[in-house]
């Protein structure tokens, strides 16, 4: 191994870190440290001029290894790695030491602070020293596609990609395609027809031959990598083995079950119908009561199930806009009926909603504000001199008073859920859960339809609720990067991988025991195990397994993590010498 | 001055290491004591990774996972909680309170509960006082 | 052909807030010829007619199937479906064709709207109409505009080794989000997110960025596009500066800068701001004293790679692309036409954009939130040297959801609002944050959260919009309901900042017209179709990514910039171009259908 | 208690108001920040809209806010949603009327014009009739000049002497004061009642019926709640015409014999200085609101119910015949001041008999009556005092 040429970069993040950490003093103590060449500090690493330093320097002073101090490695790790690669260097002799999302945002004492941050930083280096280059390696991409969830997002996904002339596997739970949309009459806030947008779609579909559709068909379990996934169908008659390159995750939505919100009746008075129920009513266009009246007043009640810590912490994003579609409805089919909203913020933020907003007020609807955090309104049977079905009763914000709404019919905005086979997906395709039980994006804000798994995207539902054209764009910008990966047709795979070293293998089966993805397999010939590279994903089960220390993780090698610990202990080790010393 | 106990983590790259980095981007605090590795998986983590932080004197070491069923890779931290009770033992019978070795499950949406199991473990690690292994592994 | 069954067609007249509407008459007259057809009636009125004497035209004519045409036809649809369920008939065969859906709205598209009406009677929905045809796509992309929905899309694009365009009206690409400080609700730093995107844009194979560049012409059609490129003279040499800004140093000429939204000054040669893509220097001949009078050229003199070019001229390039991608993005509200609020007038009333500059660590006060002064030349901008307010109101909907400005909500002004509460409690904890809002739309992912958490911070967050500021000594009074606690608030505050909604460019609607594409009544860009086609315009090839076509958020504007990039790269791969609808004859319909 | 909410009441209010874009309002609070006059406890008109919109109209009769509004049109400019809260405050205020109004006679006359018109035209016959019969032109009566060449005017009528004739039209005027006073008061109390009494959730201190009774006379007499608007002219208008009128009233009713005299006395003398006064007070107010109302620029006079155009046209053409008498009289003219003087009574009459109790003049008891009954009520909230935390509010 040549000798260590290290530079360490320490970043500011503006004052995201510098505020915390005594950027300065750290990197004036790691620059008299041995082997260290270049010991910088600037206000943004990340950015052109930033990267652009590192790249220069490798250039001038020959680096060999580089350690940058910064945010999470989660985000920046990659785009050090391209800096340092144009730089020449293989960009896997390069660490970084989180300082920002672990250190100076969430420690208070700067001294405490800084003191964490070098050692982190000590320890970045003694890893990096022992770093080793690695090669890039591509594998072809299967341009098959699979997309779980044939409701609109589904759908759409398949037609983008289907279109364009590659295969798509459509699988469905179900045994007709459509989702919830098909359940509903109308879009708001141009009253376009649901029904025939999506019979439209189904048509499309069906009729497309590169989309094979899967009904009443569930994903127990997919193997394999971006590029090359394996999945076994069991069919009615017969067993289906399905490869394919990318898969989109599109399982939608479930609507919560209001039984569980005791306040609002349903279940427990016949004239309580949710959300989509009623959808069926405007479908048929029979709009009355259990008892086969025509209602004289309807309340349709917003968030529920929604923005309560109870049920669901979050907002359903489309309720809103839905009951005052209904409000629109009812008015065109019933012009004397009253029509309350119980409702507790409006939001019409999406093209075309505010005016929709103020349109619906026009046609007389009564628009009630109440608490959906701490007073739900409660639904009665209605008394005989009521002259309704039911009475709810609720406390009015914008007036301050305790009033009660007569109704017929009384109409639940239920919250949207991710639907309960998410677990079971997400376990199969191997991407994480939020709390909310919605599929995790890779990054929130610039990256919402990835997954932290390499070919796997989510959209739609699956992913936080939204609305129809939200959901259709989400499919498409999900097409968008299957098509890419498809039309360029090879990917990197992972290099972090584990490796057999062929003279210490005892040939104990250890690791091909504990592999849990079967890449690992016993040559006969040698009598030694060996790695399938692109089947190892690098978890290092087998490394930290292994009676011999045979097998290693690549990037992760014992001789770099034990080096790493030492190094973030120097500092305290030091410290507490330093101590012992003063007490003596 | 008061005790300052160090504590050497490993965090599993999926779950738990997204799961401090959501204490950092939502600003909780919390003890500085805490330095922490990233592994791919907690099944990474060899017992001697665990032996070598005490014996280089960290005064308590922190393993976090995903959550049973949700590991990345299947059943790493299934495997990472077998070794982790053998290894309670072990250090146990090697003079050190297994108290300062923790397993606990951290998915990537737990900023609050890790900034509370920091807190929470250094609070315990001042209780129990200096790790005296590295004294007796490294007379000086 | 099927022989259709008994339809009636209704027509319902309201034109939703059109000025102008197709010719309902003549649409009329076309359809009334098609086998099957009965004209049941029109109407603009609500409900349409008499119901019971409807029920009854339908039994005696025995219609089967109902088409309801017009704009926004589904307003009336229910009444429909109960009546045609009271006649004995199948309700779930009342159909809709809705002219405005795919872009039928002046009296010149009378020909597409019958088109529609055509295709509803025949059962089938206008997407099923195969208008491809297979020619050669240019595989260049164009997109206009550097903003995070253009950088999204460019990327998108040329990673699919497809040759990307991306053109920047400014000297840097970054948009409007290089200028934000935190991004709601995850509170991580835009520039830490955004950065790296520029950076990925300015070093992709396929991408060639033109900065300081304008469009002036577009000829041609959906797969060979010729425009018009006007290269402004950036008057120093991107080949060789080296971005070492001793020229600015030394420029004597000063004027607010843009990208810290006026909030302090910069040098009339400069760097948009330190991470600018490309990171090199540009003029701004607006200000240049050498422009102006000839005298000066310091630049020149000091400048160590001779880069400065002061008589650069502005120069006209044709580049040829297939496809064109709008990401024109936004500008803000000009607080100044509401007059209420004093914005201009007094000094600490500040929009939301320049409060956004000034906590921002790049900012001209690095982060901190001090009171705006005036410098010797009277320029009113913020440095460390004032004090900082103990006392900060935020007010929501400023030129939003206000039918004096812009009816529509613009979408972001909640979160970034409670955003910028935060940070305040951040940097000043001891100062009193109020906030006043209408209906607070914490709609996407986490935002609800996110809002929950603010109002644990401490905040005051009281629904009622502020009616007016004014002055009062050296502070602002504010005056406010608080409606949930029915009382008024005459609240003294040291700072007022004003959220201010977000509005469609100036030259949105010029643009428009020189790529014959619509805009709706306050320039945004109409969508070909809003449930299903958010990215397509009526013009085959030219794409919408982002803001440019309704206001968004960051996550949104990234997903749909996306979504715009697949129909690009579907086009390129499949090697077709699309005609408009209304291009199409009526008879070729006509034939297609009988097919 | 809780209301029953109710959304058919909006159409029943429709008809009492121009201008009904009310259900737009979504709440922002702006027209009750923009307005100069509100204060805490009296939070309209977005209030008043509220509790219009979802029909509590119980509580609306208890609600008195819309007398403290003074339609400076502000709130309806700056609306974000143009939902007009202004002629809301307005049309609440006709409909108050009519809830006071204990015969119904208001309610009528407001929601239809034949009530309306019917009802006057059937009190100016009943005057022009009886004037005709009981009260006719003496034969001869051209000879009824004084020295000075102006018509006696008391010396009119056949068989009757001047001091008569005062004396009848002196009691003519005070049954219709008494008739009219009672049928107000009456509606005053009732007000009272809905306002006070009936609202459960107000108990007036009783020594605050007398301490704050000042304010009733205080603002009768200036107006002091209008002045405070931001655009002063229309209060300077208004207050022009309600000196005059009740200077005219109060010369007309309690000093008919010392003001309706034989002889023309000096133009400097007190009665006709104050009749000049009176007569320029109403005339500026007539001008300034006609031609408002037709220019329709002020968001105050924009929207004009036909009760408004009633109002002017009445006022109108009682100066116009008031001073039309006065004229005729200079100048010796006997058959026109006879008639005229008919024609006078025959609009004064109808006008303050059905305009007062009934329709929009009633607003002259309502407005000072509803700043003290809104004092009384402010006293008792204090009392009770808001249990309820709240933020720190300067």
């Amino acid at each position: 191994m040549k000798e260590p040429k290290i530079g360490v970069y320490i970043c500011w993040c503006g004052t995201n870190i510098s505020h915390m950490v005594d950027v300065k003093a750290i990197t004036e103590e790691i620059g008299d440290m041995p082997n260290i060449k270049v010991s910088r500090n600037y206000k943004y690493m990340c950015s052109d001029p930033g990267q652009d330093l590192i790249i220069s320097d490798i250039k001038k002073h020959k680096l060999n290894r580089i350690v940058v101090a910064a945010c999470s490695p989660r985000i920046h790790e990659l785009t050090f790695r391209k800096a340092i690669e144009n730089a020449g260097l293989n960009p896997y002799l390069f660490e970084m030491a989180n300082i920002r999302e672990q250190v100076s945002w969430v420690h208070t004492d700067i001294e405490a602070a800084t003191e964490k941050a070098k050692s982190l930083v000590i320890a970045a280096i003694s890893k990096v020293t022992h770093h080793e280059e690695l090669e890039r390696r591509t594998v072809d991409i299967n341009p098959a596609t699979l997309i779980i969830g044939g409701g609109i997002t589904g759908m759409t996904a398949a037609l983008d990609i289907a279109e364009s002339g590659f295969k798509v596997y459509l699988i469905e739970r179900d045994n007709k395609l459509g989702g919830v949309v098909s359940k509903v009459d109308l879009t708001f806030p141009y009253m376009s027809s649901a029904q025939q947008l999506i019979k439209s779609l189904i048509n499309k579909v069906s009729n497309n031959k590169n989309i094979e559709v899967f009904f009443n068909t569930k994903i127990k379990e997919i193997n394999g990598y971006v590029g090359n996934f394996e999945t076994k169908l069991k069919l009615q008659k017969k067993a289906r083995e399905l490869k394919f390159g990318n898969m989109i995750l599109a399982t939608g939505l479930k609507p919560t079950d209001p039984e569980s919100i005791h306040e609002i009746g349903y279940g427990r008075l016949p004239d309580v119908v949710t959300a989509l129920e009623f959808e069926q009513m405007l479908i048929k266009g029979n709009i009355k009561t259990k008892a086969g009246k025509e209602p004289n007043n309807i309340l349709i009640v917003h968030c529920v199930g929604s923005r309560n810590e109870k049920y669901n912490p979050y907002c359903s994003r489309t309720c809103c806009m839905t009951a005052l579609k209904y409000s629109n409805q009812i008015r065109s089919a019933l012009p004397k009926t009253s029509i309350y909203h119980a409702y507790s913020d409006m939001r019409a933020f999406g093209k075309g909603c505010e005016e929709f907003y103020s349109q619906t007020g026009r046609k007389n609807a009564v628009f009630l504000m109440y608490d959906q955090k701490n007073d739900i309104p409660t639904l009665r049977r209605a008394g005989k001199n009521d002259r309704c079905n039911i009475i709810a009763h609720m406390y009015e914000k914008l007036s301050g008073e305790d009033i009660e709404i007569p109704a017929d019919i009384v109409i639940l905005m239920i919250s949207m859920e991710a639907h309960e086979n998410v677990k079971q997906v997400a376990h199969a395709a191997g991407v994480s859960i939020c709390s909310n039980g919605f599929f995790m994006e890779k990054h929130p804000k610039l990256d919402p339809i990835a997954t932290t798994t390499d070919g796997v995207y989510i959209a739609g539902t699956c992913q936080s609720p939204k609305d129809i054209p939200d959901s259709v764009s989400q499919a498409r910008a999900a097409a968008a990067r299957i098509l890419t990966s498809i039309s360029v047709g090879k990917v990197e795979i992972e290099l972090t991988t584990a490796v057999v070293n062929e003279d210490i293998c005892g040939a104990c089966h250890t690791c091909i025991n504990v592999c849990p993805y079967s890449a690992i397999s016993f040559d006969e010939e040698k009598k030694v195990s060996v790695v399938n590279e692109v089947i190892c994903k690098g978890c290092g089960t087998c490394s930290s397994a292994c009676p011999t220390g045979a097998i290693s993780a690549r990037h992760f090698t014992d001789k770099q993590i034990l080096s790493q610990i030492e190094g973030l202990l120097a500092v305290s080790n030091k410290l507490s010498e330093k101590l012992e010393m003063e007490e003596v | 001055m008061e005790f300052q106990p160090t504590i050497v983590s490993f965090l599993c790259n999926w779950c738990s290491y997204s799961g401090a980095d959501l204490a950092g981007t939502s600003r909780m605090k919390y003890a500085p004591n805490i330095r922490i590795i990233r592994v791919m998986c907690s099944g990474r983590v060899d017992p001697t990774f665990v032996l070598k932080a005490f014996s280089e004197g960290a005064d308590g070491v922190l393993i976090c996972g995903c959550h049973p069923g949700d590991c990345h890779y299947h059943e790493g931290n299934y495997k990472c909680l077998r070794r982790f009770l053998l290894l309670q033992k072990y250090i146990s019978q090697m003079g050190i309170n297994p108290n300062r070795l923790r397993l606990e499950w951290i998915s990537a949406s737990e900023g609050k509960q890790f900034a509370q199991l920091v807190d929470e473990m250094t609070e315990v690690l001042i209780q129990l006082g200096p790790n005296k292994f590295k004294e007796i592994t490294q007379p000086a | 052909m099927k022989k259709i069954p008994v339809t009636g067609v209704y027509f319902h007249y309201y034109t939703n807030g059109h000025a102008e509407s197709i010719n309902f008459l003549e649409t009329e007259n076309y359809i009334k010829k098609i086998p099957g057809v009965i004209i049941l009636g029109n109407s603009n009125e609500l409900p349409p007619i008499d119901k019971q004497l409807f029920i009854k035209k339908i039994q005696e004519l025995h219609i089967e199937r109902l088409v309801i045409a017009g704009y926004s036809p589904g307003m009336v649809k229910t009444f429909f479906t109960s009546a045609m369920l009271e006649a004995g008939q199948d309700a779930e065969k009342v159909l809709i064709a809705g002219f405005n859906e795919y872009g039928a709205i002046k009296k010149s598209d009378t020909e597409l709207a019958k088109i529609i009406l055509h295709f509803t009677i025949a059962g089938l929905s206008l997407d099923d109409i195969s208008t491809y045809s297979k020619k050669p796509v240019n595989e260049n992309t164009l997109v206009i505009g550097g903003g995070i929905a253009g950088i999204q899309a460019s990327i998108e694009i040329a990673n699919s080794k497809h040759k990307v365009y991306l053109l920047e009206q400014t000297g840097t690409i970054g948009g409007h989000m290089a200028m934000f400080d935190k991004t709601f609700p995850t509170l991580d730093c835009a520039a830490c997110i955004l950065t790296p995107k520029m950076v990925e844009v300015g070093q992709h194979p396929f991408i060639e960025l033109m900065t300081y560049c304008e469009v002036i012409g577009v000829t041609g059609e959906h797969g060979d596009f010729k425009v018009k490129v006007l290269k402004k003279a950036r008057r120093v040499d991107l080949a060789d500066c080296i971005g070492c800004g001793i020229c600015s140093e030394k420029c004597p000429a000063k004027t607010p800068s843009e990208f810290d939204a006026g909030t302090t000054l910069r040098k009339a040669i400069y760097i948009p701001f330190p991470q600018a893509v490309p990171n090199k220097y540009l003029i701004d001949a607006e200000h240049c004293i050498y422009v102006e009078n000839g005298k000066c050229g310091v630049c020149v003199k000091v400048c160590p790679a001779d880069a400065v070019i002061l008589d650069q001229l502005d120069e006209e390039v044709e580049i040829n692309v297939g496809n064109i991608v709008l990401a024109t993005g936004f500008s803000t509200f000009d607080a100044r036409r509401a007059e209420n609020f004093g914005y201009g007038k007094l000094p600490n009333v500040l929009t939301s954009l320049e409060f956004e500059r000034l906590v921002n660590a790049s900012g001209p006060t690095e982060g901190n939130i001090t009171f705006r002064t005036i410098d010797k030349k009277g320029n009113p901008i913020f440095t460390n040297d004032s004090k900082s307010p103990q006392s900060v109101a935020l007010i929501h909907c400023i030129g939003s959801r206000d039918l004096t400005y812009n009816q529509y909500c613009s979408k972001v002004c909640c979160m970034y609002s409670l955003k910028l509460a935060h940070l305040v409690k951040e940097k000043l904890p001891d100062a009193e944050v109020y906030e006043y809002y209408i209906d607070m739309r914490a709609y996407g992912k986490g935002y609800e959260e996110f809002y929950e958490r603010i109002k644990g911070e401490g905040v005051h967050i009281i629904r009622g919009r502020t009616a007016k500021i004014e002055q009062t000594n050296d502070k602002l009074l504010l005056r406010s309901e608080d409606i949930e606690n029915n009382r008024l608030i005459e609240q003294l505050v040291d700072m007022a900042i004003l959220s201010v909604g977000i509005e469609p460019r100036a030259d949105s609607n010029s643009l428009a017209e020189m790529l014959e594409i619509v805009t709706d009544n306050y320039g945004w860009y109409i969508e070909e179709n809003s449930i299903l086609n958010t990215t397509n315009t009526n013009r085959p090839g030219i794409t919408l990514a982002g803001v440019c076509q309704g206001p968004k958020d960051i996550p949104d504007t990234v997903v749909h910039a996306s979504a715009a990039a697949a129909k690009v790269i579907q086009n390129i791969i499949l090697q077709k171009t699309k005609k408009a609808i209304d291009k199409v004859m009526l008879s070729e319909i006509e034939t297609t259908l009988k097919d | 208690m809780s209301y029953r909410v109710n959304s058919e009441f909006k159409s029943d209010l429709k008809k009492f108001g121009i201008a009904e874009q009310w259900n737009e309002c979504f709440h922002c609070g702006n027209c009750t920040a923009v307005c100069p006059l509100t204060e805490n406890g009296f939070l309209f008109p977005r209030q008043g809209i509220r509790v219009m919109q979802m029909g509590l109209k119980e509580k609306l009769a208890t609600y008195v806010d819309p007398w403290l509004c003074y339609y400076c049109g502000e709130c309806s400019e700056t609306c974000p949603r143009e939902a007009n809260p202004a002629e809301l405050m307005m049309t609440l205020r006709r409909y108050l009327t009519s809830v006071y109004d204990w015969t119904g006679l208001s309610k009528k006359i407001y929601t239809s014009k034949w009530w309306e018109f019917g009802s006057i035209i059937i009190i100016a016959l009943l005057i022009i009739v009886g004037f005709l019969i009981y009260l006719p032109l003496k034969s001869g009566a051209d000879a009824m000049v004084n020295q000075s060449g102006s018509v006696m005017i008391n010396s009119l009528v056949e068989g009757i002497s001047a001091g008569q004739f005062v004396r009848i039209i002196e009691i003519g005027d005070w049954t219709m004061a008494i008739i009219v006073a009672a049928l107000l008061i009456s509606n005053i109390l009732n007000m009272f009642y809905k306002v006070i009494l009936s609202d459960n959730a107000v108990k007036v201190p009783f020594g605050t019926y007398f301490t704050e009774f000042w304010r009733l006379i205080y603002n009768f007499a200036t107006q002091a709640k209008f002045s405070k608007c931001d655009d002063r002219n229309y209060w300077v208008g208004h207050l022009l015409l309600m000196t005059g009128y009740s200077i005219m009233f109060a010369l007309v009713v309690i000093a008919l014999p010392l003001f309706q005299i034989e002889e023309i006395v000096p133009w400097y003398n007190w009665q006709r200085l104050l009749g000049y006064y009176a007569t320029f007070g109403i005339l500026f107010f007539l001008i300034q609101v006609t031609i408002g109302r037709i220019k329709k620029q002020d968001t105050k006079l924009k929207f004009s119910h036909p009760s408004d155009w009633l109002f002017i046209i009445m006022l109108a053409l009682t100066t116009i015949t008031g001073i039309l008498v006065h004229i005729f009289r200079l100048n010796g003219m006997v058959e026109a001041t006879y008639y005229l003087y008919i024609a006078h009574l025959a609009v004064l009459v109808p006008m303050i008999v059905i305009e007062v109790p009934f329709s929009k003049w009633s607003h002259l008891a309502y407005r000072p009556f509803a700043v003290y009954f809104s004092r009384l009520k402010k006293a008792a909230v204090k009392k009770i005092e808001y249990q309820r935390e709240l933020a720190p509010a300067i």
